[in-house]
């Protein structure tokens, strides 16, 4: 599973982009956001405000934190959209 | 409808008479092509440069799936979107929509409603540099693009 | 505000990135711009030319009344309006807005003010020339574009 | 006082503008429909839909068919507009 990260959220990561081994216990994105935060202090610090992270699951937006992760390859997180 | 939105992400600049162009001529039954330009702002007169971030692969998907959808709710005759990103100067384009069909209103609107959903969801994301050299700054996304959407549901 | 809308009336066609650059270079303030141009449809194909004509004093009258009014209705930082006269074949512009402003939604509805004015309220007045010589026809108002004022009050 | 047509108007009157000399009685823009009438066939083609024709007083649009003409130096007369 890679996970991709952007803007501010990618800076508190550190990383740009990273190939994780999800536990099966990982099931929604609520799990995810929980997972992320054991991993340490920058995930913690990138996701102490959850409300405002976005999340895309296979490029998709996915607004359901309830919302199930089985199956996408590629999930992003980032702040609220500031384009055009 | 057989019409495919044309959909960028660049680094470089366009021209919006040629942009126009590509998609009235030889056709007549373009009456109206109405264009938004994004330029960027720079009031205080103290920023060097926005840099603009953004996730390539969801960025097209999600800019063509929105121009589509603007294509079949206003029966345009065709829609070309192109949104730059790395650094950009003040003063210089940002984002460009052209949205022509065979009535003014339908144009407006085409380029009205992807100028909106585009503010809130394509993801491109902008860090202010100054001229000065103080820290780099993400630029807040602002409640009233996320309320601009609601005149289209 | 001291605004002042840049309006020309001319048979010569206009380049229409040139006329943004106009109202957008070198200025901090101006993050949007939204133009519109209408051009001479021909879905028929049977169409040679529009003849154009219109009251030369009360055309420019009108309209920098109607643009001023638009700047001071949606604090735009600029406004260009060009009316082409004379013959305009299939495909070629017939008139071109340019409406500047900070944000988004105030350079869409000057624009848009602009054009639904400019339909009803501007003396210009439209006649068909067919290819195949049939009798030249003055183009019928539309009660549409009378009805799209009233967004407006 | 000077009349000014436009569009059918014009070709319907045979002349873009003509120089008039207006009886006192002519106070109003329906007088002036009126005695335009009266001045021969081309105008009453000319004005045969008054509801349709459009007034300008001094090139300012004149809705009122009861509003004086007293003073005014250019009338306009026209079919709606279909610019833009």
């Amino acid at each position: 599973m890679k996970l991709v990260y952007f803007a501010w959220l990618r800076e508190r990561v550190g990383v740009g982009e990273e190939e994780v081994e999800l536990p099966a216990t990982v099931a929604t994105v609520s799990d995810l956001f929980d997972w992320l935060n054991s991993r340490g202090e920058n995930y913690q610090e990138a996701l102490k405000h959850p409300d405002v992270v976005r999340v895309a699951l296979d490029q998709q937006h996915e607004g359901d934190r309830n919302a199930s992760i089985a199956g996408a390859r590629e999930i992003a997180l980032f702040p609220p959209m500031t384009g055009g | 409808m057989s019409v495919t939105p044309d959909v960028r992400i660049q680094c470089e600049d366009f021209d919006i008479t040629n942009e126009i162009s590509k998609l009235s001529a030889g056709r007549g039954d373009v009456g109206a092509v109405v264009t938004f330009s994004g330029i960027c702002r720079d009031e205080a007169g103290s920023l060097s440069a926005l840099e603009l971030e953004h996730y390539p692969e969801m960025a097209e998907t999600e800019i063509k799936r929105i121009a589509a959808d603007a294509i079949k709710r206003f029966e345009l005759s065709g829609i070309t979107v192109i949104h730059r990103h790395g650094k950009i100067k003040p003063g210089e384009n940002i984002v460009l929509v052209v949205s022509a069909s065979p009535h003014r209103h339908a144009a407006f609107d085409g380029a009205g409603f992807l100028m909106d959903f585009l503010k809130t969801r394509a993801p491109f994301w902008k860090k202010e540099h100054r001229l000065d050299g103080s820290e780099e700054k993400w630029v807040d996304a602002k409640d009233s693009d996320d309320s601009a959407i609601e005149r289209w549901e």
